[in-house]
């Protein structure tokens, strides 16, 4: 099995949200995160002293998924939450060894 | 000190920029103020005592004691008295510009609480100088036509004879105050997307010529004395509305209900299908604590009409004010509960300044129970109100359009229902007055409709098409906060604003 | 616009509900003010000017201007600005509901925010209304025994000859906020668990039954004279009691022990091994908020408890109030210092109130330097009480019972010890007065805690064993907010509470 | 219900810690009463009536009305409406309590929020003890020096004859909350890095000694009569500051500035390279309530400080009050925005509080146009002065000393540039008065900063080289909040403050 | 070494540290996340107007642990964290190359 | 590629991202988290009862890189992260099969 780590935009959230939904994906984990990249923070200055606002609140999504669809997830998040600009985020995949769903202790495919 | 100061300080180009400010406002101030000096000088022959200090006051002992003294004197510490009362009035109602700012802070989202609150700060600071400078005189000058006042501007409360009068000075600031509450309305129905600056100059617009042009025609004639003003044409006709129902509420949400439909929905809140996405506020605590101070306010609001000791009717007005809010807050309660199954917190507020906006109109002149039917009636309408404007599409975060057009509308109409002569007025349809009062109260409450509407659908459109009203579709996104003010509310938090 | 709007609107079932609630406000309301016309139709005759507008006032001019004349003018300035004094001091006491508000929000939980809120909103709002229709006459009504009144419900405010009395709404108001205030202290040590229906009828309870008798007890004979009121029993006994330390506070507070009994603990506090588990409220600053505003509020509650003019004493009620705030904020803030090691915000705020409850009763008959003492003593019992019903496993969330049911009997305690003769009342045991006054103290207290526990448990095991006065065991976890009312405090918050 | 508590909590020795306070307590209580009873007894032949009851008020039927009688009675309403509005004004002063809290707590770190609000809650509840035990009697005391008082310590308010005066305690109450002000500006300067109890201990100093002090040179006899007071010698001078831009704010301005160099700045405010890293406040909206409700108290500062009726003057002072402060308020904003390109919402903020503390000195003495001018002139100032302290490094988190310090030096010096004769006093530089008035100005505020600067630098050296007056490195990182208090300000919430 | 995730209810989150420090694991890090799963969110109102919460509030617990130790700890924290009730939350178990301690410099399983 | 994920102290974020910008190491992802561990929390009372709080503030970064710098930065990190006390932290590393940038669809080491 697979889990995929996407950092988002914020406001991309919904949208991915419903492509996923779309595409049969309907387990997924959401945590707040700040993200440091090229999108370089804007300067600001508060009561006089400048100051540069170099971590941008992004969200990360977390899927845990078969092997098979993850393909798929993949060109669906990449697809939904893009815009072009600067700081649309990353996608890492990476190995899940085991999956247990802890209301009932299926493990595996099932569990997910 | 101030040689090392300086010395740090002259290298810095912007803060040759403040420097400037400072000089050129020195500048502009001695160019007025040697006028000023001419003037104080031909009058300097008056020599009284300088005892700006606590002095255990006593009625001026004048030489002898009669009886004609000692009635003046009575007269005197009533109309002082009646001047304490106006001010400390004044003094909630300016409080009222807290509770505006946190119930729209509340009521939006983290990412423009910033923007709200300066908005809010702004209307109140930009609106009591414009007011003085313009919007006094045009709402209380003198005038024969009962349409707008011509004398008063850049009130200095000197008298004919150069002496301050005091009754000028606890006027104007009462006066000021229920400027800055009609202005401040406005800021919540356009909540979340107006630009700044857009904002400032509309506040400008609604002190200057919305709110003191509309305001003389019902209570111009409160400051002059009927030699030189021709009475308000809608208070000449017997239109009640003791402390603005229409003139303040009314207005205000009407310029909103302008500004609403000009500048369109939030990003989101309407959805292709016809469904309403709910953009909740970040706050419900701050929500209710804004409710309570403006409930708070309102205590000098509608009490402190009065204006002076007045036989002691601001007990009544207090007594009517209070059921007329709690009975709004319990109709809005219910009828939400009823309506969506759940007693919900932002409509019960809501409710409060329902039943408070209603009563504002005839809060002199009618009993209890009427203001609590009164009350109870704002609250359903107002519930009512806020799903319809949701149907119409027009988009109002903090329910600004219901709560200050509407139940001001519904207030208004209600002093012509359940007005009573023993309260020092005429009777409403259901006391045997008969319709004549309805009538006219349906006249002042059309005419209001479409000044404040259509005047300022003219301002917003004329904005709009000029330097802009919206602020751009990723501005609205990451917030006017950080956009528009470069600082967050909560510099060290993390809202979930998805939308 | 209706029909536009009605079209819109028509096809929806729920805005069925809401216009039906509407059109049966508005038959009812027919109903009852055709009965009113009639009345006033009758007094038609009267014809004062309808002048609800701006005047400056003077007193009346009389057709002569006699001796008598101006010294009845005096009399009427006299009267009516101890109406004013009494109708500020009544916005203020109203203002503490924003204060409980914030303190209960800020010592509980994020997760019940809104609806501790709405508590406080609801019982302000609901009690308005059931003590104006019912509690009123039976605290202040006439009277031949001195339990309850049984005159003045639904008050008009209008005398014998059908005239509005100003001194009946000023003093209504003024009570209003009173019951209110009482009401809302159950609210607080019942927090986090309580169904919001459950709570709805108990504050219609105790503004119309528990408060009222209690209240006409000791103050029943404030608005009516002796020829139709017989005196409360206790009054007559001499029971110092003068702004409500046990009349308001101690019975709020002993029905909250009460509830907090009957409701049991929140999940999660007690262990079984005997120990406690905190539990946090989730906003120091809005509970210190809080605190301030009550601060403020008792400066209307105790100095306007002289509700006139009264030879300036409320300055001296002003001192008194003060010195023992800050004196058992002092002494709270020392004693937990002691105890627990660590100078506690939350031990610190509620010995201020713990100050204030306890002047309450001997605000007027007491020096400075006792009322110090009595603040000093009140912020320790207050620590100590709040660990104690820990002990008891009595849960308190926001340390209400300590507050005020324990406070407010040190307080009225302390009036039998204290008191001065020179202030206006008898010498109490410290000033050479013996026990006379202390032994009325006591009977009061207790009567009073017998009343008002022993009636409120009957009330809560009433809830308890028909409609049920707790939530289910997930609702509590989930937090009442969004189980309740559909809603979060912070929508856009995460707060990390784990029980 | 004793017997039960009592074993429960016998075997807990903290609690016996509790328990230990109460007797000591109790016990000195006795001991002081024991004395207090005596003197009580030796005038125990009074009797007057016990009425502390509510009554409608009438002025006391004299024997015979005459001409005399009559025009007493209205003296002594004069006189009790004066103490009337001194108590509300003292009232609204109290509240700015709770808006220093909220603008020091909302400009800080919420990881010091709890520590913040406790020191302005510490510091008016230690102040108003101190200040009615030794600080009132330095301040207004009989004097024939001019620099400070000798009696009236341990204020008890009965005059000669034993017989309680009213005045004296709203005259208390109204002194003890302007100490209380000058007290709290300290703790802003200081945030976020001060020792809990070296901060009490300053506390109690500045109430004792600076602020007193200082307060009699000006003020010292407002109190008593030129019979045993000499004046104070800068009073003498005819030095204006009605309501306090020195005497109260500049003190605690300077002593904040003292304070801040001595302690240094907080961790991570400047950088090596001479950059400054903005150290934002955790709130806002709190800081912005904050501001609002200080802009309330000033009302009852400024206009309160005629502590009489004094014909209505205080309405003339509310309006330029008013004028200033939203003078200050629009000249920061943009004065911020020219210089950083964005309108700053903390600036803003700052210069609300920047017009309201400059027009304090002089708000009795100039027309409305002139206070516009100088709040327009004293937000520029506070703006260049923000900027100006941080290049001097001197770390002030939420600007006390330029709003304080600075503003109110210009202040003072602008009631020598604008006074003008009508209102009152001499004429100022611009109108005509020359430069008489202004050397006076300059003398009073170098004399207060010589004094109020120099005595603080010398008590916080003293305390830094005792006992510490900085928490340690670790502590300030983690926050004083859970390091002093045990307890976070919003225990749920994770806020994400990396230095 | 192994990584334990684990997507638990809020108010299991004190019995689950219990079980876990029982059973000896005494290094755990928690993170706020908001879990979309077959648990739908309810339906709500505000001011009138429907709309769904479908992001619940969980907790994800994340523990390093040797492989040793893992099994006994995935059953630990099923047992603990069950309610039985949909949205009980899933364990994800994935594979750990390195650890290092940054106070001593320690790695491999001596650092856990 | 690997992902190091850090737990760290929230004052040492400033100077863990300074030094691994200094060394060339342009992309991070923050999180706010709680962490159980050795440094036991301290006994606080409130309103005179006692608790411990036993979950800690800590910060936690997550870097994907490349397998040729991974070792760098973990050094950079566990260097700017140390106290020396207990509670610094831990560093764990795992594997990512794959990267993806949202915004250009690249992938692989290029995605970083
Ligand atoms: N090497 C990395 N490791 C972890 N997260 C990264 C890394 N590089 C970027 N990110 C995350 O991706 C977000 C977007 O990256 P950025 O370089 O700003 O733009 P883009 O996605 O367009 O390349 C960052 O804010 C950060 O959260
Ligand atoms: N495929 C998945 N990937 C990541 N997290 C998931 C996935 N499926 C479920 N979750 C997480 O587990 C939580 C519980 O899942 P849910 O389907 O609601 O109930 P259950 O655990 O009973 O199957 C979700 O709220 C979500 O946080
Ligand atoms: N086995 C573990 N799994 C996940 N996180 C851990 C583990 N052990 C420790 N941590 C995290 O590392 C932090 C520091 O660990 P701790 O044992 O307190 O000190 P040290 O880092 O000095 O060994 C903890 O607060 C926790 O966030």
């Amino acid at each position: 099995m697979k889990k995929i780590e996407a950092i988002i935009r914020h406001f991309k959230l919904e949208d991915v949200k419903a492509a996923l939904v779309a595409a049969s994906i309907e387990g997924m984990t959401v945590a707040e995160v700040r993200g440091f990249g090229r999108q370089k923070g804007h300067k600001e200055t508060y009561r006089g002293a400048e100051y540069v606002v170099d971590f941008m609140p992004k969200v990360k999504l977390e899927i845990v998924l078969s092997d098979a669809v993850a393909d798929k997830a993949i060109q669906v998040i990449q697809e939904a939450a893009r815009t072009g600009n600067i700081g649309d985020g990353k996608i890492f995949v990476s190995n899940i060894d085991e999956v247990i769903r802890i209301r009932t202790g299926e493990s595996g495919e099932e569990a997910i | 000190m101030n040689l090392g100061m300086l010395s740090v300080l002259s290298d810095i180009s912007m803060i040759r920029k403040g420097g400037l400010i400072l000089l050129l406002l020195m500048g502009s101030l001695l160019a007025t103020q040697s006028s000023f000096a001419d003037e104080s000088a031909a009058e300097g022959a008056k020599t009284e005592e300088a005892v700006p200090a606590v002095v255990e006051a006593e009625p001026e002992v004048v030489e002898e004691v009669t009886l004609i003294s000692v009635n003046e004197s009575v007269g005197t510490v009533v109309s002082e008295v009646g001047l304490l009362w106006t001010c400390i009035a004044a003094f909630l109602v300016f409080f009222m510009q807290a509770g505006f700012a946190l119930v729209e802070a509340g009521f939006t989202r983290s990412k423009n609480a910033v923007n709200i609150i300066m908005k809010n700060l702004m209307d109140f600071s930009i609106g009591s100088i414009s007011f003085w400078l313009v919007g006094f005189g045009l709402m209380f000058g003198a005038t024969t036509t009962g349409f707008f006042g011509t004398t008063d501007f850049f009130v200095s409360g000197l008298d004919a004879d150069g002496n301050p009068d005091n009754w000028t000075y606890a006027f104007l600031i009462f006066q000021t105050v229920f400027a800055a509450t009609a202005a401040t309305i406005v800021s919540g129905a356009m909540a979340e997307r107006t630009k700044f600056v857009s904002y400032l100059i509309y506040t400008v617009a609604i002190t200057v010529i919305v709110y003191p042009i509309a305001g003389s025609w019902s209570w111009g004639n409160l400051y002059h004395g009927s030699d030189v003003h021709a009475g308000g044409w809608l208070g000449n006709m017997g239109f009640i509305d003791f402390a603005g129902s229409t003139v303040v509420h009314s207005v205000g949400g009407w310029a909103a209900l302008a500004g609403a439909i000009v500048i369109g929905a939030r990003k989101g809140k309407f959805n292709k299908d016809g469904s309403v996405t709910p953009i909740m506020g970040h706050s419900m605590p701050l929500a209710a604590l804004g409710v309570f101070i403006l409930w708070l306010g309102w205590f000098g609001f509608n009490p402190g009409s009065t204006t002076s000791l007045d036989g002691g009717n601001f007990a009544r007005v207090a007594v009517t004010t209070n059921l007329s809010a709690v009975g709004g807050c319990v109709a809005a309660l219910i009828t939400g509960w009823v309506m969506f199954g759940k007693p919900d917190v932002s409509l019960a507020l809501n409710g409060v300044l329902a039943g408070l906006v209603s009563i504002t109109a005839p809060c002199y002149n009618v009993s209890p129970c009427s203001s609590l039917c009164i009350g109870l009636i704002g609250g359903v309408i107002c519930v009512l109100s806020v799903v319809m404007f949701d149907k119409l599409k027009i988009d109002d975060p903090v329910g600004a359009i219901s709560v200050h057009g509407v139940c001001g509308a519904w207030g208004t109409l209600s002093a012509g229902l359940f007005a009573q002569e023993i309260f020092g007025g005429t009777n409403g349809l259901f006391f045997g007055g008969g319709t004549a009062q309805l009538v006219t109260q349906v006249i002042g409450i059309v005419a209001y409709f479409v000044w404040a509407f259509g005047v300022s659908l003219v301002i917003f459109l004329g904005i709009k098409y000029t330097i802009g009203l919206r602020v751009s579709e990723e501005e609205e996104l990451r917030g006017l906060d950080i956009t528009e003010h470069g600082m967050h509310a909560y510099p060290y938090l993390q809202h979930v604003e998805s939308n």
